[in-house]
């Protein structure tokens, strides 16, 4: 019986002065942290991608807490994670849920490759060594740096030698469009409508475009001619939309001799996402 | 001599990880590069030679005068764990240098089991004071070896083609197990 | 004569025999001409002829400002007819101003004036004028490096260090060509001429003509005519030095270890060990360039290889397609066989899809490979052999930095001397394991640098 | 400093409830585990010993020659106050460590049994010394430790000669070979300084070294 | 009841501590070179694991959140002294081979894990099955573990000899690195399980 | 123009002629003359050993890149070699069973589980010989006398050895003499030699039970000095390795002669501690690779539990080749980094 008491009292002495000390130290070596670092880090899906610019979602939180990046940088999380964390750092944001398109339809069929490439499989080794596997050097080299880098698995490479969105994944975290050599990816709103030009050739001399490319933009300038909302303009070699005024009517889609525009809503993130049409004549 | 023995036997023979499969947890989880894992191990060793110069005193002086001895896991832990808060609060306040190197590494030690099989063992053993203390070093050393060793392979299988279906831990373990035989020649060095 | 070399290093099969007795052929008709604006290491260039225009054949057709420019110059006399974005021997598209040469003179018509057909400046003689006027003269002439990198040849020649020695590189340690070669053989004298103005104007007391023992058979013709050089009786030092035949010996740094034993610093230039290296062409487009006030319009090149049934070593205007040059029947390919075309040599030279591509200040061959020594191979894993350490001739670890690349540790790549590797290719042709090491390593650095740079941009 | 307070008393509640509970198992496993110890010493010097009745601790009055080996205790069994022999705990080095014997040495100088408490060595090879389906001699189904039955301390002790190795651990054989010899020689020099065996003529001069002990009869007093 | 039996069943495979989580190495790697260890050690740790769960779900809304963790430390501390004494008292031999082990319990990180993050949110239920759970799913993995090693190191399983005489263990097995090995295929099997499992559920979704 | 596609890659556009094979094939032909003399030595059984072992690592290669469908790498030669130098190392009384599983443990966990050849950071053959002396210490510790070495059963006697042993053993190597306290003129008397020079002569020549490839230190060294020459293996590792053997076994007061005419110390050092993907690539790391192996080597032959340690001084400094890989040449033009100029106080006052 008196082990037990000992121990009791033993155990209760001992508790007792452990809880008051480490009461006390806690206070006494209290060291501020901003508690909304760890506000803001719980907002995040941790995930850590990257996909922010930060090193993981531990930095970019920090980050966000001490006012040194916008709040609706996590790509990751979506607008849903964009607005909570807006809401903790008391600011609005109307995050743009964004995903990426593809700017070549480029496939092992439709564009003439320039040779037989041997080397290093990723696209920029390809492109710094021999200027690209294409004939077009604005082409996809399909060697899927992309594919690699995307955390989301929202990249595949197909069997046509392209790399094709899966939608349902894609976060718009950007990754891709960092890393593609040939700079072929761009951010869209999710479900945005319009159309677009899916080639990135900018050689203006229409007999080069055609000898590398089945589908790529030839620089008839139909499309400009053609839209009767006049929305379409050339820059820099290539045709481009104006979304404020394109009203998808799909004059350019069918009009392009290449099919090289394209609807956004129907043709890129649609159901039945088409596949490039080969050229005849 | 036979301080000197103890410790071998504690750093090489007895390797804590590869032999004894102590700490397994943090030696899985913190070998990623090789800084990262010095990093740990010093900081094991500081709170294992800390652990057995609290809890030596403690057990001898206390426990078996009260004849409580058999609250030794428990106060122990509570030592340790208590040790290693204090430590973390003491760094962060004072040593902000060091707590930036160390600190992370802190609250990982309270559940790393060599830091209380040493204390245990030290007991175990019936070393005397000066004995638990180096054989403290030596196991912890031990630990701060395997652990650089495991991150200096695991460096080398970043860019190499390990098969898909080991990639990852279980080739850490595969690894380890190679240690562990290159390890055995030190079995028997030391009778 | 003591041959010296360097520490590392690799002899892959020379193949010189197949041209290396061909006299220097020139190419004369050629119709058509498609020079890059771009050639040189440097900000770009406007052009300034519009389509349309009629050229003289060395008139200036595009420059800029800026100390590392260089003017392009007509190397025919016709008429622009496109300037476009074209293919260049480096594979990237840029714009290339395309001449097409004046019609002969329709029957009963008179010949064109050669006033009217050829726009060269006024001889200058580099030993009686200043060293700006020279220097001058030197980037008025369009004159860069023709030994690769097409470094502008006055920025050079400007060093802010003073100069002990001129090197002039006649070392060609790339298998096939020979063009230095039946240069040093055929304008010995122009070749010690060359030095002994690379000398007036760097102030360099010394200057070394080195070349491979495989081309031993020139030096008494260089000997005979630095004795002859009325530069060297005024008391100029040159000497002719013979190297090891191993690749990489042509490579500037090893030069300049193997005849001063001094190693240029990481990171640093020639001129910080008191060096200034010139290839032979670049030298005697220097003198032509004093001598009869001609632009570099036109260069040397070797066109070989196992599915070139001619070789030949031949001078050509720039921007002449080497398809043209084989039309004309200087040199003859067999289709059959041909398997890959490389612009330069085979260790450092570019592959690329035709031979259509133009001939450009810095090429100094074309090769047609056959079939069989086109192959390449697919790589496999590294065997940790050492090969590439031990041939490095940057003493660098090739094993190693690959693994650090391809791991991505960019700060270890660095650390380790990415930033140093000279890309020539030994390491990659020693290696069993056929490892694509320069071909990471260019990788690697493109990247490194950006990272770099987007640091100091984050610094700033 | 009142939330302190409260925190430290929260503390303590939870550490005196948890250490009743514990205090209560410990007092009920107390008696039964330090049986433990003393039921498997027991066993094992009834093992040596069938005929003894009573075990008296010696273990103050006895000590090793060989300093490697070190001796903790021993005893000697009395059968109706007439001693029978003596039991000697030893340790000692092995391959994989602390090695624990029993030794059990006759009146007449030699070793009644070899009984292994503790022994850590590698599993399959040096632990097969304490294996009983281990034997070094097939035929006769002798273990290791069996095989030291009926040796007289004067006996050689040189593994691989008189005694018979496991397979493949000689350095195992060696250590306990090494701790039984000490044991045994500890013994007998016990047996010999309380008169309890005679003295051998032929004996080394070793046995004789610390006669200084001879004055310490042996106590009669009962041990257990 | 169903989320119960889900709660239990994510111990066994899905979030199996030893094999998915990869927490409480320690012990499976070193006593696993005989079953009845590996069985042994499996009953104790579901022993700590369940009473600790008990416990701590029973008192979660009187313990300050402050010193929660010295709390649940002395918790868990109790019952595995306990488990100690019980089986130092009932078990010697059992309680030797394993050692220093079984104190170590103490530190295992699946009760902390399991304590900090179920049973400290939960209500006793689930607590229950989750703690039983994770316990039967650790002591599986122990005992095929040991299984393994035990028949290929020495030929027998729990102790009898299973092998044909003939047979020559293969010591390595039941040696550390023996254990390392096996362990390290284990996991990568059930990473191959669980990919098979999820592609199973996703292909009837 | 070229009609069809022209190859496109990066430079250098010229390769060497040497090849991964070509290398391998050299090592096994240097191997011929020890396993010639080792099949000499204990007969038909040997080959056999031999031969299931290099089969046995062979097919381990072969079914296991099959297996995870990988491209076959058999055709490389260097599970062959693998299995070669395994068997080389192996008591010649080995069972061929064991040795097939040493040399499949040795391919499969050693090597493919780590990615293949040049991946492995353990040396495969050596891997397989610990592992199967670990598994089976009493087949891996028995040893056979050679053909026609004829011991005097005075000289078994004399020695104590074998003498009422179950696991009767047949034979004794000189190493393990000594580990068992005997001196070197009882190895002479074992041997049937009269003086230490006549014994060092006959350990060199190699007429003495051990390892199947371990016995002529002439022959091993031929093998070696021929690799050398053809440039497959460097000077540096083998020479440091002998060296510091030599030089640690004196200093620790053995016979350093001796100490490098027994054992797999020539062995190890020529062929193993030379292995590629394990050995580290730099100049200075070899030495202190060499270094560490001779190190070991001597400290467990003097105080270790086992007579010999080659197996393990190579393991355990393959374990250290992360590390010595660090310990780089100077590159081209290294200029050493300019410490910030102690930013002198007084500059800042
Ligand atoms: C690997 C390597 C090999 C080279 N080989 C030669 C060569 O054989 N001949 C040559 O003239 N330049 C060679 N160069 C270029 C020289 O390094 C150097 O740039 C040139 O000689 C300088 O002269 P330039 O400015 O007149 O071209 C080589 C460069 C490298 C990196
Ligand atoms: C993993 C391993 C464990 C070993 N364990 C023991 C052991 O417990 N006892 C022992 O005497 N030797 C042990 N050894 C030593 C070897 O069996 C060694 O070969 C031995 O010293 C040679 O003994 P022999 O002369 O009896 O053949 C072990 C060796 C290894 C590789
Ligand atoms: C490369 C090589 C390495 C070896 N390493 C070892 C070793 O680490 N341990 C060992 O016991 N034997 C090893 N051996 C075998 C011994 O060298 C040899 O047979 C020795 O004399 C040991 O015999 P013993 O154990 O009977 O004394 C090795 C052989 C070779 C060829
Ligand atoms: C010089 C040389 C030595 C080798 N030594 C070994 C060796 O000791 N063990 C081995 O398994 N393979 C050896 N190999 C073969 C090969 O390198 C080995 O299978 C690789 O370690 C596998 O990655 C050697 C090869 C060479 C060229
Ligand atoms: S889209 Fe860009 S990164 Fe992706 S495969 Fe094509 S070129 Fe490569
Ligand atoms: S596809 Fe591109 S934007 Fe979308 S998730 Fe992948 S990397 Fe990010
Ligand atoms: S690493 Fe660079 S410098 Fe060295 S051999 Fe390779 S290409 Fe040449
Ligand atoms: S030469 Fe090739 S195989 Fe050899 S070490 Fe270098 S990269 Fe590896
Ligand atoms: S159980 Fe996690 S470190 Fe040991």
């Amino acid at each position: 019986m008196s082990v037990i008491l000992i121990t009791m009292l033993f155990a209760a002495i001992l508790a007792f002065v452990l809880g008051i000390a480490l009461g006390f130290f806690q206070k006494k070596f209290h060291v501020e942290r901003d508690p909304k670092i760890d506000e803001v880090r719980a907002a995040l899906p941790g995930a850590n991608c990257g996909g922010c610019g930060f090193p993981g979602c531990d930095g970019y939180a920090e980050a966000v807490a001490t006012g040194r990046a916008p709040t609706t940088k996590c790509s990751a999380g979506g607008a849903s994670t964009a607005e909570a964390v807006s809401k903790i750092m008391g600011v609005d944001a109307a995050a743009e849920d964004l995903v990426t398109v593809l700017l070549c339809q480029g496939t092992k069929d439709l564009a003439v490759s320039k040779g037989d490439y041997v080397g290093i499989k990723t696209c920029r080794a390809a492109k710094l060594s021999t200027g690209g596997v294409k004939a077009c050097s604005w082409g996809c080299q399909g060697l899927g740096d992309c594919v690699a880098v995307c955390k989301f698995d929202a990249l595949e490479m197909g069997d046509d030698g392209l790399p094709h969105v899966n939608y349902e994944n894609c976060t718009g975290c950007g990754m891709c469009v960092e890393e593609c050599p040939q700079k072929l990816f761009t951010l869209v709103p999710r479900g945005k409508k319009g159309s677009i030009v899916l080639c990135s050739n900018r050689n203006v001399i229409k007999a080069n475009v055609i000898k590398t490319c089945k589908t790529g933009c030839i620089k008839c300038e139909i499309c400009v001619k053609q839209c009767p909302e006049k929305c379409i303009a050339m820059v820099n070699g290539i045709p481009v939309t104006d979304y404020d005024k394109c009203t998808s009517c799909g004059v350019c889609v069918q009009k392009c001799p290449t099919h090289a525009y394209k609807l956004l809503e129907t043709d890129v993130m649609g159901e039945k996402k088409k596949v490039p049409v080969l050229v005849e004549a | 001599m036979e301080l000197a023995k103890i410790f071998l036997v504690a750093l090489l023979v007895n390797n804590v990880v590869l032999m004894r499969f102590l700490a397994l947890c943090s030696y899985v989880g913190m070998t990623n590069d090789v800084g990262q894992s010095v990093g740990m191990g010093f900081a094991v060793t500081f709170v294992t030679v800390l652990a057995t110069a609290a809890t030596w005193p403690i057990y001898n002086f206390v426990l078996v005068p009260l004849g409580l001895t058999f609250l030794k896991i428990l106060v122990f832990i509570l030592v340790i764990a208590s040790l290693v808060q204090l430590v973390e609060f003491y760094l962060k306040k004072n040593i902000p240098g060091l707590y930036a190197a160390m600190g992370i590494y802190l609250p990982l030690i309270t559940t790393n089991c060599a830091i209380l099989a040493v204390t245990f063992e030290n007991i175990d053993y019936g070393y005397s004071f000066i004995e638990s203390i180096v054989y403290a070093v030596g196991v912890s050393l031990g630990y701060l070896l395997a652990m650089v060793l495991l991150a200096g392979v695991r460096d080398r299988m970043k860019t190499s083609p390990v098969p898909k279906f080991l990639q990852g831990t279980p080739i850490l373990f595969v690894a380890s197990s190679l240690l562990g035989v290159a390890f055995m020649g030190f079995s028997g060095l030391i009778k | 004569m003591a041959v010296k070399t360097f520490k590392g290093g690799a002899h892959p099969p020379e193949r010189k025999e197949r041209s290396s007795g061909l006299a220097i052929l020139r190419l004369r008709e050629v119709k058509l001409v498609v020079v890059p604006v771009n050639q040189h290491f440097g900000a770009p260039l406007q052009p300034l002829v519009k389509v349309g225009d009629n050229v003289k054949r060395g008139q200036k057709i595009a420059d800029a400002e800026g100390r590392m420019t260089v003017p392009v110059h007509a190397p025919i006399a016709g008429v622009v007819k496109k300037i476009e974005p074209r293919t260049q021997s480096n594979n990237s598209e840029g714009p290339c101003i395309v001449i097409e040469a004046l019609p002969p003179p329709a029957e009963g018509q008179p010949a064109l004036a050669p006033e009217e057909l050829v726009d060269f400046m006024p001889p200058l003689d580099p030993f009686a004028c200043s060293k700006e006027e020279a220097l001058a003269r030197v980037r008025a002439a369009g004159i860069v490096g023709m030994g690769g990198a097409g470094f502008p040849a006055h920025v050079k020649l400007a060093p802010s260090k003073p100069i002990a020695v001129v090197i002039a590189n006649g070392a060609e340690c790339e298998p096939f060509l020979t063009i230095d070669e039946r240069s040093l053989i055929e304008r010995a004298d122009d070749v010690v001429e060359g030095v002994a103005i690379t000398m007036k104007i760097v102030n360099a007391p010394e200057g070394v003509i080195a070349v491979e023992e495989n081309k031993v058979h020139a030096v008494p013709l260089l000997e005979k005519a630095i004795a002859a050089s009325p530069r060297t009786r005024a008391g100029m030092k040159i000497r002719v030095q013979l190297l090891k035949t191993k690749y990489p010996q042509g490579g500037e740094k090893m030069l300049i270890t193997a005849i001063t034993g001094k190693e240029v610093p990481s990171g640093g230039l020639p001129m910080d060990v008191g060096c200034v290296v010139q290839n032979i062409g670049t030298l005697l487009a220097m003198v032509d360039a004093f001598k009869e006030g001609k632009p570099l319009i036109e260069r040397g090149l070797t066109i070989s290889g196992g599915a070139c049934t001619k070789p030949a070593n031949v001078v050509a205007p720039i921007g002449t397609p080497v398809a043209d040059i084989i039309a004309a029947g200087l040199a003859q390919v067999d289709e059959e066989k041909l398997g890959m075309v490389i612009y330069g040599g085979p260790m450092m030279g570019v592959a690329v899809p035709n031979y259509q591509i133009p001939v450009q200040k810095n090429t100094s061959g074309v090769l047609l490979l056959d079939t069989v020594e086109a192959k390449h191979y697919d790589e496999e894993t590294c065997i940790r052999c050492g090969r590439c350490m031990r041939a490095c001739s940057c003493r660098l670890s090739p094993a190693l930095l690959a693994v650090a690349v391809e791991a991505g540790d960019y700060k270890e790549a660095e650390k380790i001397g990415l930033l140093d590797c000279i890309e020539c290719g030994t390491c990659s042709f020693v290696c069993p394991s056929h490892r694509h090491l320069v071909q990471r390593f260019r990788v690697g650095k493109q990247i490194l640098r950006a990272l770099k740079q987007k640091e100091a941009q984050n610094a700033r | 400093m009142k939330g302190t307070l409260k925190l430290g008393i929260a503390l303590a509640l939870f550490a005196v409830g948890a250490c009743a509970g514990l205090a209560v198992v410990y007092s009920i496993t107390k008696p039964q585990i330090e049986a433990q110890d003393q039921l498997a010493l027991e066993a094992s010097l009834r093992d040596l010993f069938p005929q003894g009745e009573d075990f008296e601790d010696i273990s103050a009055t006895i000590s090793s020659a060989n300093a490697g080996v070190n001796i903790s205790s021993a005893f000697l069994a009395k059968r109706g106050g007439a001693p029978l022999g003596l039991a000697v705990k030893a340790a000692g080095p092995s391959y994989g460590g602390q090695a624990v014997l029993l030794v059990g040495v006759e009146l007449n100088r030699s070793i009644a049994g070899v009984r292994i408490l503790e022994l850590n060595d590698t599993a399959g090879l040096g632990a097969n010394a304490k294996n009983p389906g281990y034997y070094v001699d097939k035929a006769n189904k002798v273990t290791f430790p069996g095989q030291f039955a009926g040796k007289f301390v004067t006996d050689p002790f040189v593994v691989k000669s008189d005694v018979v190795a496991i397979t493949a651990s000689t350095i195992t054989s060696n250590s306990l070979t090494t701790i039984v010899k000490a044991a045994a020689d500890a013994g007998v020099l016990w047996l010999e300084n309380s008169a309890l065996a005679p003295s051998a003529d032929q004996g080394s001069a070793a046995s004789y070294g610390g006669s200084a002990a001879s004055e310490s009869a042996p106590e009669t007093t009962g041990g257990k | 009841m169903k989320s119960l039996w889900k709660t239990f069943k994510q111990g066994i495979i899905y979030e199996n501590p030893l094999l998915m989580l990869m927490i409480g190495l320690c012990s499976a790697l070193a006593v696993t070179s005989s079953v009845a260890n590996g069985l042994g050690m499996g009953l104790a740790m579901t022993f700590v694991l369940l009473f600790s769960e008990i416990v701590i779900s029973l008192f979660r809304k009187v313990i300050p959140n402050s010193v929660r963790i010295p709390i649940f430390i002395i918790i868990i501390a109790a019952f595995t002294t306990m488990v100690d004494l019980v089986m130092k008292a009932y078990f010697p031999d059992l309680s030797k081979s394993m050692g220093v082990f079984i104190p170590l319990i103490v530190v295992n990180c699946i009760i902390m894990g399991r304590v900090e993050a179920f049973a400290s949110k939960q209500k006793l239920m689930p607590a229950i099955f989750d703690s039983l759970g994770m316990g039967l799913g650790y002591t599986w993995v122990m005992i095929a573990i040991s299984a393994v090693r035990e028949l290929l190191g020495n030929g027998s399983l729990a102790g009898i000899p299973v092998m044909p005489a003939s047979y020559q263990p293969i010591l390595f097995f039941i040696l550390p690195p023996g254990g390392f090995l096996v362990f390290g295929l284990f996991i990568s099997f059930n990473i191959w399980l669980k990919g098979r499992m999820e592609k199973t559920a996703k292909e009837r979704a | 123009m070229p009609a069809k596609g022209m190859l496109l890659s990066s430079s250098p556009h010229s390769f060497t002629p040497v090849s991964t094979p070509r290398i391998m094939l050299s090592v096994l032909i240097a191997l011929v003359p020890a396993s010639a003399y080792g099949v000499y030595l204990y007969g038909f059984s040997a080959l056999a050993l031999i031969l299931v072992t290099m089969a046995s690592a062979a097919a381990a290669e072969f079914v296991f890149r099959k297996l995870i469908k990988a491209s076959t790498t058999v055709s490389d030669f260097s599970a062959l070699v693998t299995g070669l130098l395994l068997a080389l190392t192996l008591p010649p009384s080995t069972p061929l069973w064991m040795g097939a599983l040493g040399a499949v443990f040795a391919i499969v966990v050693a090597k493919e589980f780590f990615g293949g050849l040049g991946a492995n950071p353990f040396n495969p053959a050596l891997i397989g010989r610990a592992f199967l002396l670990m598994s089976f210490p009493a087949a891996m510790t028995t040893w056979t006398l050679p053909q026609g070495l004829i011991v005097g059963p005075d000289a078994i006697s004399s020695l104590s050895l074998a003498q009422g042993a179950v696991d009767t053993v047949t034979a004794v190597t000189p190493l393990g003499l000594v580990k068992s306290g005997k001196t070197l003129a009882d190895v002479g008397t074992y041997l049937g030699t009269h003086s230490d020079g006549e014994l060092l002569k006959q350990l060199f020549l190699g007429y003495h039970s051990g390892s199947l490839g371990e016995s002529s230190i002439l022959l091993i060294t031929l093998g070696g000095l021929f690799l050398l020459g053809i440039g497959v293996i460097q000077w540096i590792i083998p020479v440091a390795v002998l060296a510091s053997t030599f030089l640690f076994s004196w200093v620790l007061g053995m016979n350093p002669v001796f100490s490098l005419f027994t054992g797999g110390i020539a062995f190890g050092a020529f062929f193993m501690a030379t292995d590629y993907a394990t050995r580290p690539l730099t100049p200075k790391g070899q030495i202190l690779f060499g270094i560490g192996i001779g190190l070991i080597t001597a400290v467990i032959r003097k105080f270790g539990g086992f007579p010999e340690g080659v197996t393990y001084a190579i393991l355990i400094m393959n374990i250290a080749t992360p590390f010595l890989n660090k310990m780089r040449v100077k590159k081209y033009g290294f200029v050493p980094p300019v410490k910030p100029a102690k930013p002198s106080k007084e500059a800042a006052r």
